[in-house]
C-alpha cells in the first residue's frame, strides 16, 4: 500500500511537472510532437531512476558518513552529467536503434531539473533505497503523463487556428495551466 | 557589439525567460510572490556572473571531453555557496525558495550562457553578459511574481491592497502557466512592435 | 568550437581534479564559516518558537530536552521544559500531525503546568497558501490561548467540538488540533501535567 | 586544514577523478566518427530551414557539402553566395558564384486586361480552385489571384495587388527559395537569373492558346506571333505551344525583343527610361562579345557592362512610347513597360 | 458569344445543402436548457436570476469586446455559443455568488478558456468548466456555501441561508467515520433531489428537469446519446460495486446518479461537441473516463464533487483518444492488400 | 413486399426535388454544329481519325481508343468537319473537341439499326459482345464514364458472381434513369442479359429506391419473362448510387479499400448503360445519344429529353424553354456531385445526365467558419472516413497525414459538405488531399518499377 501511495501521488496528486514545476523546460520544448515526446519520457524514465539510485548510495554510503551533504548538490550533478554523457556514448555504439529512438534527448535531460530534483526529493523525504526507486520511476512515469498529454494538445492546437500572438508556447502554457488546473481535482486522493 | 548593447540585451531581446524560455521550473516555482522573485532572480543573477567569469577565464585550459563537467562543476560551487550564505543569513528567504536553489545548477541558462557565451568571449564581456542576463530574469521572474502576487493575494511585495484573499489560482500552479503564457503573448507583441 | 585544447585522459583528469579541489577547497572553507550561522539560525528558530508558546523562562531548554513515545504510539515528540528560577513554568512540545491536507504538519505548543494550553506555533507545513497556511494567523490562534483541553474539545466545531475552524479550511483546522491532541495526551500520559 | 575541509576536497577530488576517467575511457572505446566539419557548416547556414536547396532542412544539406567533392550543384539559395563562400571555407574548396536570382510571376492578367465572367465561390485557394475549372475568366492559363504563392512565401516577399489582382514580388526580401513555385498550381511563378543592376526581361504570359482565344481572353497575352523570336539575335527566344519563352541564361538584355510584342508581354524590369540616341551596331557586337564570356565561366555575373551606361541598343521610335519611369529603386511594380497601351 | 451578361458561380460540389447551422444548433441547446433554468428560479429566487444575468451578459460580452479589439475579428456572437456558456457557467455556481466573481468567471472562461485558443471549435477544454474550476480554487469559500432551496429567500441574494449539499454531507460525515445510513437522514430524500429541492449549485438540482432537456437533445440528435449513457453506466457500475462491498462507507449508485453535476455535466458539459471526442467508440471511452474519475474524485479526493475536474481531465484526453478510435473505414483491408 | 435494404454506414438525406419524374422523353433537335471532344471518359483521349473538310455521317467513327482503357468517339450527327480545336468542357477547361457544321439530311453508318423493334435473342458469344460494346463506344453513364468493355473483361484469377444494375438514381432532381426503367424496361433487361452473358453469370439485381415504386412494380412485372434478374427495393439514402454503397446495400458485402467491385464478385452497371449495350449489341448503334433531365427550382418546364452527343447545352436549354430570369447557377450532372458550369457553351457528353439551374438566392455558398468538430460529417462519410481531419490537414499540406488517414478512399460523394453546420468546404480540399496523394503514390510506383 506504501507504494501504492507513492506511485499515485507522483503520477497524478503531486504530478512533477503539473504540480511541482520541475522539469518544465523539456515539457514545453519536446511536446510539439507526440513521438518525440514518447522517446523523451523514456530516456527520462531510464536516467531519472538510474541517477536516484547512483546518488543514493553516494549519499547515505559516502556523503553522510563523512558529514560532506553539503556537498550533495555539486556531487549529484556531476554524477548524473557524467552518468547521462555515459549512457549517450555507449547507447550510440551498442544500439543505435536505441539512440535513435532515445538519444538525442540525452543531452536535454543533463539539464533538466526534474532528474536532480528527484534525487534531492527522495533525501529530503527520507525514502529507502526501494522506496525511492519507485519513487523516481513513478515520478518519470507522471512526467510522461504531463508530456505526452500536453504533446496530443499542442499536436491538435497545430490544426486549428490559434490567434497568432497565442501561438506557440503562451498557448502552451496556457494549456499546460489548464491541465494543471483540471489535475488539482485529484488532490486529498492520497 | 558594445557593452551597453551586451549588457541591455537579456532585459527583452535576448530575455532568457521571455524569449528563449529556458529556466522555466525556477520561474514558475518560486513566483509566487514579487519578494521571492526577486531572490531567486538575484541568487541566480549571481551564480551566472561569477560562473561566468570563471569559465572565461579557464576556457582555456579544459579539454573538450570535459568542458561540461569541468563548467558544471564550477557552476554548482557557485550554487552550494549561495546555498550556504542564504541558509546562514537569510535562513527565511531560504525556506521559502527551498529546492530551488539547489536546483539553479540545472538552470539552463546558467550553463546555457557558459556554453555559448563564456566559453568563447572574454572576462569582461562574460560578466556584463552575466550580469544582464542574470538581472534579465531577474526582472522576468520579479515581473511574473507581482502578476501572480497582485492577483493572487492583493497585495504586491507584501503590502495587501485589498481586503480578504486575491484570487487562489494564481498563487498556486495553475496561475503560474496561465500568467506566464500571457505575460509572453503580452511581451512577444511588445517586442515585435 | 569552445577549447581547441586536445582531450587527453591526463589533461582530462587533471583539470577536473584541479577544477574539483579548488571548488571543494573554497566549499569546504565556506561550509567552516557558514556553519555556525545555519546553526545558530535553525537554533534561534526553535529557541524563538520556545520562547513564543511558553511564558518567560532563564533555563536553556535545549540542555533540558527530552523525547517522550506519543500516547498512541505514532512517533516521538519533543519536550523542551521552561523553568524560571529551577521551578517548571511550562513545557515547549514540538508535536506533528499527518492529517495536514498537504501531510505532515509541525507545530511547536507550550503548556502550563496545569496542562492549559499557552501559545502554539507552526513550524513547518506546506498547506495551501492562502487556505490551510492560515493556521498560522493571529486570527485562529488565540483561540487557543488559555485553551484548556480539559474543560473545551480539542475538535472543530463541525465535529462537535470547541475549535472555530478556519473557513475552507476545515482539514487543516482538524489536523491542527490533532497535533495539539496529541501533544496534551502524550504530556498527560508522561503525567508532566494534569 | 581542517577535516571537513580535507574530506570535501578529497571526496570531490575522486568523484571527479572516477567520473573523468569512466568518461575517458567510455568515449575511447565507443567512439563514433561524425564530421565535426557538418556542425559548422550547419552554423554557417541561414536555419531558415525551408527546402529551397533541395534538402529537408538545413543540417541534411549541410551534411550533403560535408561529403560531396565539389559544391557545384550545392547552393543555399537564402543564404546567397556569402554564404557558399563560408562554406566552402569551412571545406576548403572553391564555390563558384550563382548570379542572384528571384522570382518573376508570368501573368500580367490584371482585372484590365481580362474579363471576368464567372463569379468563384470556395476557399481562397489556388489548388482548390485550379482543380475545379480554368478560372473566371477565359484565359485558362494565367493567375486565379488566390495567393497561395504569397502564404508559401516565408520571407515576406510576395502580396497581392488589390487593383490587379496578381501577385507582386519584392525583389528585395525574394531569396529564391522557389516556394512560391512549387505553391502556384498553375506553374506561374519562375525563379530567373537577374542580370546586371537586377535587370531582366521575361515575357509576362504563359497561355498556350492560338492567338485568337489568347487575345480574347486577355489583351497582354502572349500570342505566339513570333516576332519577338525573330528580333532576338542571341537565341534567346525560343517558342513552344503559341507561346514564347527567353532563356535567362542566354539573355543579354538588349530589349530589341521588348520593342517588337504586340501585346506588350514582354516586360523589362530595372530598365532606365530609353534615351533618344541614334542605335549603335558596336551595341550589339558587344553583346555578342559578352554573351561568349559569359559562356565560358559562369563564374561572373552576366556581363553587358562592356556597354557603356548610356549605350544602349537601339531606341528611336520607343522613346516616344516610353512613359516617365519613376526611378523608385526599391519599388519593383513600375517593372510593366507600358508600350503595349499604345499598341492596343 | 456571351451568355447576355450571366455570371454564373461556379463552385465544387455539393452544390445543396442540409441547411442546419451552427446558431440552430446552439439555440436547441438553449432551449434545452429552460426547463432546468426555471427549476432554479422557483427555488433560488432573485439570486438565481442575477447570477444567471450577469453570466450569460458578460459572457457575451467578453466574447464580442475580445473578437472586436484584441482579435480583430467580425464579432460572431449572434451565433448562441457564448450564451450556453455564460448559462451553464452560471448553472455551475452557487445562486449566492457575488456579481463580480460571477463576471470574473465569465471572463476566465471566454477569454482563457475560449478566445485564447481561436474561439468557437478551435478550444480543448470546456470554457464553461474552466471559468468554474479557476473559480472554485480561487474562491473556495465563496463557492461551497450554497443557498438552501425553497421559498423563504427566493428574494434575498448574498445574505441567503446556506446549507451543505448532500455530497457535502456524506463526504464529511463518511471522513469522520459516520455511516452513510446516518448521514442519509439529513439530507433530502431521492424523489426531492430528483425534482430539485436539494442544495447545490443552481442549475444542477432538478434530474428531472436536466434529463427532460438532455433527451431533447439526443432526441433532436444535437448530442450523441453514448456520452451520458457511458458516463451514467459506468458511475452506477462502480458505485454500485462500491456500495455492495461497504454499504457503510460508500453510498449507493442512485445517489451519485442524483447529486452534484452529475445530470448537468453527463448530459450538457460533456457532450459539447467541441470538446468531446469524434466518434461512438472514441464517446464512449470519454464517457467511462469520466466515470471512473467523477467516482474516483468523489469517494477518495478532497473534493466532495469532481465532475468538473473529470471531464476537463478527460477533455485533455480527447486529441489522444481520437487518434486511437478512428471510425472504421469502408472496405478495411486486413492485411493490408495493395 | 421484398424488405427494403439500404448501406449500413453514413449518408444523408437531400431533398429529392424530382420535378421531372413523370415526364416522358423528348427527342432534342439535332444541334447546329456538334461539339464532340475526344475525352468524354475516363482514360486516355481518344485519337482523332478526320480532319478538317471531312464529310461524316451519324454513328461513324471519328475518333478512336487509344489505350486499354480509353473509348471510341463516333460522330452524332451527319455533316462537316469544321475544325479541330480546344473546346470548354464540363470541367470547366479546354480541350480538344471535334466541331461538326450538321447537314439539313441525315445519313447513317452502314450497319446500324435505327428501328425501335425490340431483339431478345443474343446470339454472341462473350467475347463477340465485349467486342461490339467496345467498337459502340459505350461507358459507363451513370457518372464515372469508365469504357463498359472493361468493365465487362474481368482481370484474370477474378470471377464475376453479379451483375447489379443502378437504378438507384439517389441524385436529387435527375430522373432519366427512372424514366428509362418505366419506357425502356425490355430494352434493359435484354441489356441485363447480355451482360450476365458477357460475364458468364447467372445472377442479376437491379436496385431501386423506394422513391420510384412505379419502377419497382413495372421492373418486377416483367423481369418474370426474363430469368435470372430480380428487383431489389432500396431505402432512400443518398449516396446509394455509389456503386461501393449499392453492393454493400444489396449483398452486405464490403469491396476492401483501393479494390473494385469484380473483387467482391460484382460488376455494377448503370440503367443507361444497360440500355445503350443492348443497343450497341443488338443494333449495332454507336453511343451517340443520351437522356438528360433539365430542371430546377426556378426552371419551367423541367423534363427529360434525348440529346445527341455534341448537342452544346445552350442549344438543349433554348429547346426545353430558355435560361431562367435569375440563374445564378447551373450544374450539368446532379447537385451532389455534377460540375457547375462556367459556360453555356459546353456541349452534352456522354456523362451529363442533367442540367440543373439554381436561382441566385440558392446559387451562392454561406460563408464557412472553423470547424465545431460536431462529428456530423464523420458520421455521415459512406466511406468510413474523417472529412474535417481530412480538410484540415490538406490545407495545412500535411499530405503524409492525409495519406494514412485513406483519403484516397472518398469517394467523393459531398456528404460530407452538405451536412456540415459551419459550411465547411470539406469536399473541396479533400479533391485537393485526394489528387495531391493520389499523384504521389503514382509517383512512387512508377520510382519503384524503374527500380
Ligand atoms: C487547491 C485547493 C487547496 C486546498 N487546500 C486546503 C488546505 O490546505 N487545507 C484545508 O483544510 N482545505 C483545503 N482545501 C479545501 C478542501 O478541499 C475542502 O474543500 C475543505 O477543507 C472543506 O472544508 P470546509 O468545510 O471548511 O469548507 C483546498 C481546496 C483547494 C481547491
Ligand atoms: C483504373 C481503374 C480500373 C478499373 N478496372 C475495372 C475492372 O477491371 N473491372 C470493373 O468491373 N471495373 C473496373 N473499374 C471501374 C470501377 O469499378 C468503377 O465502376 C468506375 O470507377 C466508376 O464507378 P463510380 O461511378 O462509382 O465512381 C476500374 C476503374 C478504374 C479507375
Ligand atoms: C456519390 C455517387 C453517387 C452515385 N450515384 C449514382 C446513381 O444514382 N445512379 C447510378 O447509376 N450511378 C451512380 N453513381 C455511379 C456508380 O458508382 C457507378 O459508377 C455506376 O453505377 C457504374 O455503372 P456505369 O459504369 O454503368 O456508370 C454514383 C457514384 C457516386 C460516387
Ligand atoms: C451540446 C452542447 C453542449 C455544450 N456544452 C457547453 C459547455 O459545457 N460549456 C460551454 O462553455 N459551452 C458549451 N457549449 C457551447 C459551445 O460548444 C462551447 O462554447 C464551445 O466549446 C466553444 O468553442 C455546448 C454546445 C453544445 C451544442
Ligand atoms: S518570392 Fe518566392 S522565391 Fe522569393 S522568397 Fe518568396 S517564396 Fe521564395
Ligand atoms: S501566381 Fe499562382 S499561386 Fe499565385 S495567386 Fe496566381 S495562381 Fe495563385
Ligand atoms: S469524405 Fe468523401 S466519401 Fe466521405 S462524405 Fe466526404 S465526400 Fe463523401
Ligand atoms: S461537419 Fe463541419 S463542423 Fe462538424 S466536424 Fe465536420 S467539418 Fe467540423
Ligand atoms: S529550469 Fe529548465 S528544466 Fe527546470
Amino acid at each position: 500500500m506504501e507504494y501504492f501511495v507513492i506511485i499515485i501521488s507522483a503520477i497524478f496528486v503531486s504530478n512533477i511537472v503539473l504540480a511541482q514545476f520541475l522539469g518544465i523546460c523539456p515539457f514545453l520544448g519536446v511536446s510539439t510532437r507526440i513521438s518525440t515526446s514518447v522517446g523523451m519520457t523514456g530516456a527520462v524514465i531510464f536516467v531519472m531512476t538510474l541517477a536516484t539510485i547512483t546518488t543514493y548510495l553516494l549519499y547515505y554510503y559516502v556523503l553522510g558518513p563523512l558529514d560532506l551533504v553539503f556537498l550533495k548538490t555539486i556531487v549529484f550533478i556531476l554524477v548524473i552529467a557524467a552518468l547521462v554523457q555515459m549512457v549517450e556514448i555507449i547507447l550510440k555504439k551498442s544500439s543505435p536503434s536505441l539512440y535513435q529512438a532515445l538519444g538525442i534527448y540525452l543531452p536535454l535531460i543533463t539539464t533538466n531539473c526534474a532528474v536532480l530534483g528527484v534525487a534531492l526529493l527522495v533525501i529530503q523525504k527520507n525514502f529507502n533505497l526501494m522506496e525511492s526507486t519507485v519513487f523516481a520511476i513513478a515520478t518519470g512515469i507522471g512526467f510522461g503523463l504531463a508530456l505526452v498529454l500536453l504533446a496530443s494538445l499542442r499536436e491538435h492546437l497545430d490544426l486549428v487556428n490559434v490567434p497568432k500572438g497565442m501561438k506557440g508556447i503562451p498557448i502552451a502554457l496556457v494549456t499546460a495551466g489548464i491541465l494543471s488546473l483540471a489535475f488539482m481535482g485529484f488532490s486529498g486522493i492520497v | 557589439m558594445n557593452q551597453w548593447q551586451n549588457f541591455i540585451k537579456g532585459f527583452i531581446k535576448e530575455n532568457p525567460i521571455f524569449v528563449l524560455v529556458l529556466g522555466m521550473c525556477p520561474t514558475l516555482g518560486t513566483t509566487t510572490s514579487a519578494m521571492n522573485g526577486l531572490g531567486m532572480g538575484l541568487a541566480t543573477a549571481f551564480v551566472l556572473v561569477m560562473s561566468n567569469i570563471v569559465i572565461s577565464l579557464i576556457k582555456g585550459f579544459v579539454p573538450d571531453k570535459v568542458r561540461i563537467p569541468s563548467f558544471i562543476v564550477v557552476i554548482a560551487s557557485f550554487v552550494t555557496l549561495v546555498d550556504l550564505l542564504m541558509a546562514g543569513y537569510a535562513p527565511e528567504l531560504h525556506e521559502q525558495l527551498g529546492l530551488f536553489i539547489p536546483l539553479i545548477v540545472v538552470n539552463c541558462i546558467v550553463l546555457g550562457r557558459a556554453e555559448a557565451f563564456a566559453s568563447k568571449n572574454g572576462v569582461w564581456s562574460s560578466l556584463i553578459d552575466g550580469l544582464g542576463m542574470g538581472l534579465g530574469f531577474t526582472f522576468a521572474l520579479v515581473l511574473l511574481g507581482a502578476t501572480r502576487e497582485i492577483l493572487g493575494s492583493g497585495s504586491i511585495f507584501g503590502l495587501k491592497f485589498i481586503q480578504g484573499d486575491g484570487m487562489l489560482v494564481f498563487v498556486l500552479a495553475p496561475g503560474a502557466f496561465i500568467a506566464l503564457g500571457y505575460i509572453i503573448a503580452i511581451v512577444n507583441k511588445l517586442r515585435k512592435a | 568550437m569552445a577549447s581547441k585544447k586536445e582531450s587527453t585522459l591526463l589533461n582530462m583528469v587533471l583539470t577536473l581534479l584541479i577544477i574539483s579541489v579548488v571548488s571543494a577547497g573554497a566549499l569546504g572553507y565556506v561550509y567552516e564559516i557558514t556553519k555556525k550561522p545555519i546553526e545558530e539560525a535553525s537554533l534561534k528558530k526553535e529557541l524563538q518558537a520556545i520562547k513564543e508558546v511558553v511564558p518567560p523562562f532563564d533555563n536553556n531548554p535545549f540542555d533540558e530536552k527530552f523525547e517522550m513515545e506519543a500516547y498512541d504510539g505514532s512517533g516521538k515528540i519533543e519536550v523542551y521544559p521552561a523553568k524560571k528560577g529551577g521551578e517548571i513554568v511550562g513545557y515547549a512540545v514540538k508535536t506533528y500531525t499527518d492529517k495536514g491536507f498537504s501531510g505532515h504538519i509541525d507545530i511547536m505548543v507550550g503548556f502550563l503546568p496545569d496542562g492549559v494550553i499557552e501559545n502554539t506555533k507552526v513550524l513547518a507545513h506546506s498547506e495551501t497558501p492562502g487556505l490551510g497556511s492560515k493556521m498560522t494567523s493571529e486570527k485562529f490562534k488565540s483561540q487557543f490561548h488559555g485553551f484548556n483541553p480539559a474543560e473545551k474539545k480539542l475538535i472543530v466545531k463541525k465535529d462537535g467540538g470547541d475549535v472555530d475552524a478556519i473557513t475552507a479550511a476545515t482539514i487543516s483546522s482538524r489536523a491542527f488540533c490533532d497535533a495539539l491532541d496529541r501533544a496534551y495526551k502524550t504530556l498527560q500520559k508522561g503525567g508532566k501535567i494534569k | 586544514m581542517s577535516e571537513v575541509l580535507l574530506n570535501s576536497i578529497l571526496t570531490l577530488g575522486a568523484v571527479a577523478v572516477v567520473s573523468a576517467i569512466i568518461l575517458y575511457f567510455v568515449a575511447q572505446k565507443f567512439k563514433v566518427e561524425e564530421d565535426p566539419r557538418i556542425d559548422d557548416i550547419e552554423e554557417a547556414l541561414p536555419s531558415a530551414n525551408c527546402g529551397g536547396c533541395g534538402y529537408p532542412g538545413c543540417r541534411a544539406f549541410a551534411e550533403a557539402c560535408a561529403k560531396a567533392d565539389n559544391l557545384d550543384n550545392l547552393y543555399c539559395p537564402v543564404g546567397g553566395n556569402d554564404v557558399m563562400k563560408k562554406v566552402a571555407e569551412i571545406l576548403g574548396m572553391e564555390v563558384q558564384e550563382q548570379r542572384r536570382q528571384v522570382a518573376v510571376v508570368r501573368c500580367a492578367g490584371s482585372y484590365e486586361h481580362r474579363e471576368h465572367h464567372n463569379v468563384y465561390e470556395g476557399p481562397e485557394n489556388c489548388a482548390v480552385a485550379h482543380q475545379l475549372y480554368g478560372g473566371e475568366t477565359d484565359c485558362h492559363y494565367g493567375c486565379l489571384g488566390l495567393a497561395d504563392c504569397v502564404r508559401a512565401c516565408d520571407f515576406d516577399a510576395l502580396h497581392m495587388d488589390e487593383k490587379t489582382g496578381l501577385p507582386v514580388v519584392d525583389e528585395d526580401k525574394c531569396t529564391a527559395c522557389g516556394a512560391c513555385v512549387e505553391a502556384c498550381p498553375r506553374d506561374i511563378i519562375e525563379l530567373r537569373v537577374l542580370g546586371k543592376r537586377d535587370r531582366k526581361i521575361f515575357v509576362s504570359c504563359i497561355n498556350e492558346d492560338p492567338a485568337g482565344p489568347a487575345k480574347k481572353a486577355c489583351s497582354v497575352a502572349c500570342i505566339g506571333c513570333g516576332l519577338c523570336y525573330d528580333a532576338c539575335k542571341f537565341d534567346a527566344i525560343t517558342m513552344y505551344d503559341n507561346l514564347a519563352y527567353i532563356d535567362d541564361k542566354k539573355c543579354v538584355l538588349c530589349r530589341a525583343c521588348v520593342e517588337v510584342c504586340p501585346t506588350g508581354a514582354i516586360w523589362e524590369v530595372n530598365f532606365p527610361p530609353r534615351k533618344p540616341k541614334p542605335a549603335k551596331k558596336k551595341a550589339a557586337a558587344t553583346a555578342k562579345k559578352a554573351n561568349e564570356t559569359k559562356g565560358q565561366t559562369t563564374a561572373k555575373p552576366i556581363n553587358i557592362s562592356d556597354l557603356p551606361k548610356e549605350d544602349k541598343p537601339k531606341e528611336e521610335k520607343t522613346e516616344a512610347k516610353q512613359p516617365e519611369v519613376k526611378q523608385d529603386e526599391n519599388k519593383t511594380e513600375e517593372k510593366k513597360n507600358e508600350t503595349n497601351e499604345n499598341n492596343n | 458569344m456571351k451568355d447576355n451578361k450571366l455570371k454564373l458561380v461556379i463552385s465544387h460540389s455539393p452544390h445543396v445543402h442540409a441547411n442546419n447551422s451552427v446558431k440552430k444548433i446552439m439555440y436547441l441547446v438553449i432551449l434545452a436548457l429552460i426547463p432546468e433554468l426555471l427549476v432554479s428560479l422557483a427555488y433560488f429566487g432573485l439570486g438565481a436570476l442575477i447570477v444567471t444575468l450577469t453570466a450569460v451578459g458578460s459572457a457575451v460580452f467578453f466574447e464580442w469586446f475580445i473578437q472586436k479589439f484584441l482579435m480583430k475579428k467580425k464579432p460572431t456572437i449572434s451565433d448562441g455559443s457564448a450564451i450556453i456558456t455564460g448559462l451553464l457557467l452560471a448553472f455551475n455556481v452557487p445562486s449566492n455568488l457575488p456579481i463580480w466573481m460571477v463576471i470574473v468567471g465569465a471572463l476566465v472562461a471566454i477569454g482563457i478558456g475560449k478566445m485564447s485558443f481561436g474561439g468557437l471549435g478551435n478550444n480543448v477544454f470546456n470554457p464553461a468548466l474552466v471559468g468554474r474550476v479557476f473559480l472554485l480554487i480561487s474562491f473556495p469559500v465563496a463557492m461551497t456555501s450554497w443557498p438552501t432551496p425553497g421559498g423563504q429567500n427566493l428574494t434575498a441574494y448574498t445574505d441567503a441561508v446556506t446549507g451543505a449539499t448532500p455530497l457535502g454531507v456524506i463526504k464529511e460525515g463518511v471522513k469522520n467515520g459516520e455511516s452513510i445510513s446516518q448521514l442519509m437522514a439529513q439530507i433530502p430524500d431521492y424523489w426531492n433531489m430528483f425534482l430539485g429541492h436539494v442544495g447545490g449549485s443552481l442549475g444542477e438540482i432538478s434530474a428531472l428537469a436536466l434529463l427532460l432537456g438532455g433527451l431533447f437533445l439526443i432526441w433532436k440528435k444535437i448530442v450523441n446519446w453514448q456520452i451520458p449513457v457511458a458516463i451514467l453506466t459506468t458511475v452506477v457500475v462502480f458505485t454500485g460495486i462500491l456500495h455492495l462491498a461497504d454499504p457503510d462507507k460508500y453510498a449507493d449508485p442512485l445517489f451519485h446518479l442524483l447529486t452534484g453535476g452529475m445530470m448537468l455535466g453527463s448530459f450538457f458539459m460533456a457532450t459539447d461537441m467541441v470538446t468531446s471526442p469524434m466518434t461512438p467508440k472514441g464517446m464512449t471511452i470519454f464517457g467511462i473516463g469520466i466515470g471512473i474519475l467523477v467516482v474516483v474524485i468523489r469517494v477518495w479526493g478532497a473534493y466532495p464533487e469532481g465532475m468538473s475536474f473529470a471531464i476537463l481531465i478527460m477533455n485533455a484526453f480527447v486529441p489522444l483518444i481520437n487518434m486511437y478510435s478512428k471510425p472504421k473505414l469502408y472496405g478495411e483491408v486486413k492485411k493490408n492488400g495493395k | 413486399m421484398v424488405a427494403l435494404k439500404t448501406f449500413k454506414k453514413g449518408g444523408v438525406h437531400p431533398a429529392d426535388n424530382k420535378f421531372s419524374a413523370d415526364k416522358p422523353f423528348v427527342k432534342a433537335p439535332l444541334p447546329k454544329m456538334a461539339i464532340i471532344h475526344v475525352t468524354q471518359h475516363l482514360g486516355a483521349p481518344a485519337k482523332v481519325l478526320v480532319k478538317k473538310g471531312d464529310k461524316v455521317k451519324t454513328g461513324q467513327l471519328i475518333a478512336e481508343a487509344s489505350g486499354f482503357i480509353s473509348a471510341n468517339i463516333h460522330s452524332s450527327v451527319t455533316g462537316k468537319v469544321m475544325k479541330i480545336d480546344n473546346a470548354i468542357d464540363a470541367s470547366g477547361y479546354k480541350k480538344t473537341a471535334i466541331y461538326i457544321k450538321t447537314d439539313k439530311e441525315e445519313v447513317w453508318e452502314d450497319g446500324i439499326d435505327t428501328s425501335d423493334d425490340l431483339v431478345k435473342d443474343i446470339p454472341y458469344s462473350p467475347q463477340e459482345i465485349v467486342e461490339k460494346v467496345k467498337k459502340a463506344g459505350v461507358v459507363g453513364m451513370g457518372g464515372a464514364t469508365f469504357p463498359t468493355n472493361v468493365k465487362l473483361t474481368p482481370p484474370p484469377g477474378k470471377k464475376a458472381e453479379y451483375v447489379i444494375i443502378n437504378g438507384v438514381e439517389c441524385e436529387p432532381y435527375l430522373t432519366v434513369d427512372h424514366r428509362t426503367m418505366l419506357e425502356k424496361g425490355h430494352e434493359l433487361m435484354v441489356g441485363t442479359k447480355i451482360l450476365m452473358k458477357a460475364l458468364g453469370v447467372d445472377k442479376a439485381i437491379i436496385g431501386i429506391e423506394n422513391n420510384k415504386p412505379d419502377a419497382i412494380e413495372y421492373l418486377t412485372k416483367i423481369s418474370k419473362e426474363y430469368g435470372g434478374i430480380t428487383i431489389q427495393p432500396l431505402k432512400m439514402k443518398y449516396p446509394q448510387g455509389g456503386e461501393k454503397q449499392l453492393i454493400n446495400a444489396i449483398l452486405g458485402r464490403e469491396v476492401p479499400s483501393g479494390g473494385l467491385p469484380i473483387d467482391v464478385g460484382v460488376v455494377v452497371q448503370n440503367v443507361g448503360t444497360t440500355v445503350a449495350v443492348y443497343k450497341a449489341v443488338q443494333k449495332n448503334m454507336p453511343l451517340i445519344e443520351r437522356t438528360v433531365t433539365v430542371s430546377g427550382t426556378n426552371f419551367p418546364n423541367p423534363a427529360n429529353y434525348i440529346v445527341r452527343i455534341g448537342t452544346p447545352i445552350k442549344e438543349l436549354v433554348e429547346f426545353a424553354g430558355g435560361v431562367p430570369e435569375n440563374t445564378g447557377k447551373i450544374i450539368a450532372g446532379g447537385p451532389m456531385t455534377g460540375k457547375a458550369l462556367s459556360s453555356l457553351d459546353v456541349p452534352v457528353q456522354k456523362g451529363t445526365s442533367g442540367v440543373i439551374f439554381f436561382p441566385e438566392e440558392a446559387a451562392h455558398r454561406k460563408p464557412y467558419q472553423d470547424c465545431i468538430r460536431c462529428a456530423k460529417c464523420v458520421s455521415v462519410c459512406p466511406s468510413g472516413l474523417e472529412p474535417y481531419l481530412l480538410m484540415t490537414v490538406t490545407e495545412k499540406q500535411m499530405y503524409d497525414v492525409a495519406r494514412k488517414n485513406h483519403i484516397t478512399d472518398c469517394i467523393e460523394c459531398g456528404s460530407c459538405s452538405f451536412i456540415c453546420p459551419t459550411y465547411r468546404p470539406l469536399l473541396d480540399y479533400i479533391r485537393l488531399g485526394k489528387k495531391t496523394v493520389m499523384d504521389q503514390i503514382r509517383a512512387e510506383r512508377a520510382q519503384k518499377q524503374k527500380k
